[in-house]
């Protein structure tokens, strides 16, 4: 038993935070791109394909590096952390989807060479037996050649043009592009449900790990500003106001990577545990990316309400992933229902 | 205690309603710019040419002299004829004026009182500093006395609007050897001085919208007779300022909440089902606020009572502090009644802007912590 | 317009501020009467009679002093803060439902020699048009000749002796008297639903007056404490950490005392706005006496968890009255279902 | 990472469950007294006796000498088997024994860590005083040195069943004259000495319950050979104690609280309906809350996992600190589930008096705003 990365996993952490750092500087969505840029990080998936991040968890003989859910789950904290476009999600999501039986496709997305977009749904999806229809949000999907739909429970793997009347939408994240779009009788290349395998599950724990790296970075933005911002003489972290609001950052961070950590062992080893503790972290790391991004902005003071610290993207970002598949009260709902686990 | 009004206040009130069912602005005011400046300016001529500008302005000043009750019932009709949030008129008509008015001299009040009464000018306020948010006293933007002028070097920052504004009341450091609350001067500035410039600070409401600045001040020379009160009195002015914006300025606003909740409750209702809604979560939080911003109305009933009396205290900071987390948690709420449309924003987007908006309301004028701090301090004596 | 006392209704609160810091000091409740102790104001009826306290509001052709709902919340509030036995509440609202067709009951009951208790029931209240059935809790009901059940939607002044199988029990609030009972087709002496009438308004009004002094006293007591105790060299109500939570304590009583207020101006009106603004008051008021009470335990400190000091009894009274006619998630869903008032 | 066990863990495991479910103790612990010192001290002899009283204490003191991942697998286990909460062992085996380990001589070693673990004597608390709460290193309990013996004037409080306990942990001031927490010693105090007095202090959960003591020294005398470490060092043999409060100490508490949680959704459901709870906002808090305490069980492993490699430092604060306001959220939801029947108080209530007790976990063992001290400073390292 050993909840802390071991030698290898903490390689993969330092190579991907170091590419990142590079070649994703939070910088980067600044003011001077502020606007509806659209995605800020199409031109990084080629790197990250030739680095084996997109198909890191996929099994080998399914073209991928054959790692597992902890080392997916410790990517996407870096992610979150760097605040990654969320469409990276349809790359690692759709691979693992396409692997078992269209190689090709499996091929092309882990290239990089096909883009996939998220689908997530505007309101009620009916269906049943693998056919779709509703009206939804694409989310980074206008140069993708695919789309993955995550509802509360099921998830599909789709080619774009199944998703009709496509129309662009402004968004409360600006650093993202979105699309009203609907399905009628949409039939996916591939799905499976919450009850069929731990698609669904990994979904829900990559999502928790992506928003754990956003209260972590929110956190570390948080802290930073306090040691260096003084007020009445004194840094302003030397205030129990602040300090305390800083602390209770730090819990929840912590409460969320130990969550996270724990589920991604569990799916790793494909247990029949994995959706109540994929649950468990995303509720737990939603809420710590939601409270952190709006403690970060109050302790930046004035300027965390401004375009020109990244305070805000934090809580922006924690939303919009609140929402893909269905927001806390969704998953809350589904987790009360579940069975227990002890 | 009683909530009744006389028979003229009732007349005073039916006046107001129906001046304002036939005058309201039926355009939707422009978020931004040289548009937005000419509506609120527009709008505060119309009100002044009916006579409801200056409600509870004295007469000599241009007002109808009359009470704080008046304001309010006015205020109350403005909330439910939908009345525009005219914000750039909120520093001439809720700081700078009552200042002018407490402090002023005569020529002062002549010149600018009609002024910013009428919608000719628009004020804005030059108070915080790069260094100091929380810490007012802090100050550092230097004037010196040069001759019968005041120059002016440093930098202000937060400046709502400076970029639509004619006048900014400006707090500056006359004598650095003071201490720190002894050294300061309240200052008339007009922002077409020589050495003014402007950088806009974009903020996370709206991409391109245009509101904050940051203003720099290069040997900007401003005549000594715009002091208002004495020199290095400046504390003390701008504190009676400061108290009007925490007690009865934000009236308005806090009414005007009540009718935010109200369709809340309607869009929960059909979203949800009424009868669904007893128990929800949703249902339960939405009680809740709809209970806390009754009670808002209710303060501000009582601070208004209590003005009657003496000025406002430390103790309209326990309003304060409550409606301003208070707005934040309705705003949150209507993303989870909304459900996944919150993460589009449309141009005429109702929800989601005003939402992030309220990310400020715990920040300015006295953040959420400098409000405890009073409140703990002065309300109810515990130690500094 | 004025939400401050008059000169007359301050002399009203003075006189009986007077009377309790007499007759009813917190300090009864010490530990050397720790215990189940029953009503430790049984004594305070007859003087509270004499006062013309029992019977405020009720009109003077009733027999009352013909006051309003102004001065009953008023004296209600000092109610909460001597922690008075709640069974006052069965006195006052025991003495309207009788005023109007019962004076020789409302006269005993204002002469404070028919004592009447409080009845809350435990499940679903079962009847119609004045007819009730149910499982119920007597308070403060054992020397009681009369009972004042309050439900959700009705009030109702019954003869002690309609409940059958009364039982006590043991209650968490150690300083009164608690039953188990049961009403099958129990007929009241008078009764009124909440469309009829401010009967019930009245309740919750008065409810959230008492509400009130508890956090109205939790705070008193938390701020004192804190001025004078040390640590670190220094009082601790000198560190931001107890300051804001003194300064959150003092919003949430001055939250419940202004809506209180309002709302007992508008039902001494008479007004059709009454339930709605009797609700919002019993709302925010029962939330500040339960969360003024669990802060006030953790600004002691230890202390604050012991019997030696007064903290825990606020606490543990907002509980009951909080279940007093149903608990905050009842009221809020009749107040979420009301009709707006603006 | 990994969740993996050995097949001698396994193993372990399977012993471990076997023998608790022979030998764990069927009767209802007695809330108080010599009845339920005699329970305690009876089961843990029973534990000693079976080989599973000091599963990760070394050998040479009586134990197994396994690692913490077994004392984990342990406390799992008796968890699910449902073992009492034997809290009169607490202090001993859990504060006195490792610090005595780690600080104490050959004598003390032999003497008193066979006594703990078998069962044979039971400890309490000396640290806290009146007029030192949160800070531990302003104690005045005055200890001077007379020739071989220390002799203690003064008084502690909160001692838990000092009434019931054979010794005692002791900080007393050994000089006063040096800094604060550099004249303190760390003393083991017989509880029969002449000059120790007691006096009950009734707490909020239990009308007539005596758990906690004030304990009162006059003229005290104590052998200087009782003082654990150096004379003067006290404070840090105490902080390694508190150290291992705050880290390891709590696994089995925590591990117990997912069943409770588990009792409530049960609970929950009878009462509601399981499909009606799905919005609803016990539902909904109750999901938070089940997600929460999922989370304290990956807490406590990744605790145990960096115990494997060094002592637990300040970073533990971050559980417990959740965890103690978690429990409080846990135990309160009660209420709203049990509904008016909270307001009873049965004799065997399994739910009011958890509920009003977890009120100290936010103080017991530093109040939460102590721990968001240390969280700031020494874990993210804001400024003091």
């Amino acid at each position: 038993m050993n909840l802390l990365p071991t030698e290898e996993q903490q390689q993969i952490v330092d190579m991907v935070r170091g590419f990142l750092a590079a070649s994703a500087p939070l910088e980067r969505l600044r003011p001077d791109k502020f606007g509806q840029i659209g995605n800020p990080d199409a031109a990084l998936w080629p790197k990250m394909a030739e680095l084996g991040i997109l198909g890191l968890g996929v099994p080998e003989e399914g073209g991928g590096l054959g790692l597992s859910a902890v080392e997916e789950a410790l990517t996407y904290i870096e992610f979150g952390r760097a605040l990654v476009s969320v469409g990276v999600l349809g790359a690692t999501l759709g691979a693992h989807l396409a692997a078992r039986t269209m190689p090709d496709i499996a091929a092309a997305i882990m290239a990089g060479t096909s883009a996939v977009g998220l689908a997530t749904p505007r309101g009620t999806v009916a269906g049943d037996d693998g056919i779709f229809s509703g009206e939804f949000h694409l989310i980074e999907a206008n140069e993708a050649d695919f789309i993955v739909l995550l509802t509360s429970d099921a998830i599909a793997l789709f080619r774009r043009d199944e998703f009709m009347g496509q129309s662009e939408r402004l968004s409360m994240d600006s650093h993202m592009r979105l699309m009203r779009a609907a399905l009628e009788s949409g039939k996916p290349l591939s799905w499976s449900s919450v009850k069929d395998g731990i698609d669904h599950a990994r979904a829900n724990l990559l999502i928790a790990a992506y928003a754990t790296g956003v209260a972590e970075a929110a956190l570390a933005g948080a802290v930073d500003y306090a040691k260096v911002r003084e007020q009445f003489g004194k840094p302003i972290g030397s205030f129990q106001a602040i300090k305390h609001k800083c602390a209770d950052m730090a819990i929840a961070a912590e409460v969320a990577s130990c969550q996270v950590s724990f589920a991604s062992v569990i799916l790793s080893k494909n247990s029949d545990e994995s959706r109540f503790h994929a649950l468990a972290s995303r509720i737990v790391a939603v809420d710590a990316a939601l409270k952190n991004g709006a403690t970060g902005i109050q302790v930046h003071g004035a300027i965390g309400f401004t375009a020109e610290v990244e305070a805000h993207l934090f809580v922006k970002r924690a939303h919009l992933i609140d929402f893909i598949g269905g927001d806390q009260r969704v998953q809350k709902g589904q987790f009360i229902g579940a069975d227990a686990v002890i | 205690m009683n909530l009744d009004y006389t028979a003229e206040d009732e007349i005073f009130r039916a006046e107001a309603r129906e001046w304002l069912d036939a005058n309201i602005p039926r355009e939707v005011r422009p978020p931004d710019g040289p548009g937005m400046r000419e509506f609120d300016l527009g709008w505060q001529r119309k009100q002044f040419e009916g006579g409801w500008a200056g409600v509870s302005w004295p007469v000599e000043y241009g007002g109808r002299g009359l009470s704080l009750t008046h304001q309010l019932i006015w205020y109350e009709e403005y909330a439910k004829a939908g009345g525009p949030n005219a914000e750039l008129l909120f520093v001439g008509c809720n700081h700078a004026a009552p200042t002018i008015m407490a402090r002023g001299t005569d020529e002062q009040k002549s010149y600018h009182l009609p002024k910013i009464l009428s919608g000719e000018v628009a004020w804005c306020q030059g108070f915080s500093e790069p260094n100091n948010g929380s810490d007012l006293g802090g100050l550092k933007c230097r004037a010196e006395i040069v001759g019968d002028e005041l120059v002016v070097n440093g930098s202000k920052i937060w400046t709502s609007s400076a970029h639509l504004a004619d006048w900014q009341e400006l707090l500056v450091r006359t004598d650095p050897a003071a201490p720190k609350h002894k050294g300061i001067s309240w200052v008339i500035c007009d922002m077409q001085t020589p050495g003014i410039e402007l950088r806009p600070i974009l903020i996370m409401t709206a991409p391109g919208h245009h509101h904050f600045n940051q203003v720099f001040y290069t040997d900007v020379r401003i005549p000594l007779s715009n002091v208002v009160g004495e020199v290095n009195d400046g504390w003390n002015v701008a504190m009676s300022t400061l108290g009007f914006e925490r007690g009865t300025a934000g009236m308005l606003e806090n009414i005007r909440y009540g009718a935010v909740v109200e369709r809340l409750v309607d869009m929960a209702r059909q979203r949800l089902g009424a009868s669904a809604l007893e128990n929800d979560d949703i249902g339960q939080r939405l009680a809740q606020l709809r209970a806390e911003v009754t009670a808002v109305r209710a303060m501000t009933y009582r601070i208004a009572s209590r003005a009657a009396i003496a000025p406002p205290g430390s103790e309209v900071s326990l309003a304060r502090a409550f409606f301003s987390q208070l707005q934040q948690r309705i705003r949150r709420i209507a993303l989870d009644i909304i459900g996944p449309d919150s993460i589009e924003l449309p141009e005429d987007d109702p929800w989601i802007r005003p939402y992030l908006r309220t990310y400020s309301n715990t920040i300015a004028a006295g953040t959420s912590e400098i409000q405890r701090n009073i409140i703990g301090e002065r309300v109810l004596g515990l130690p500094r």
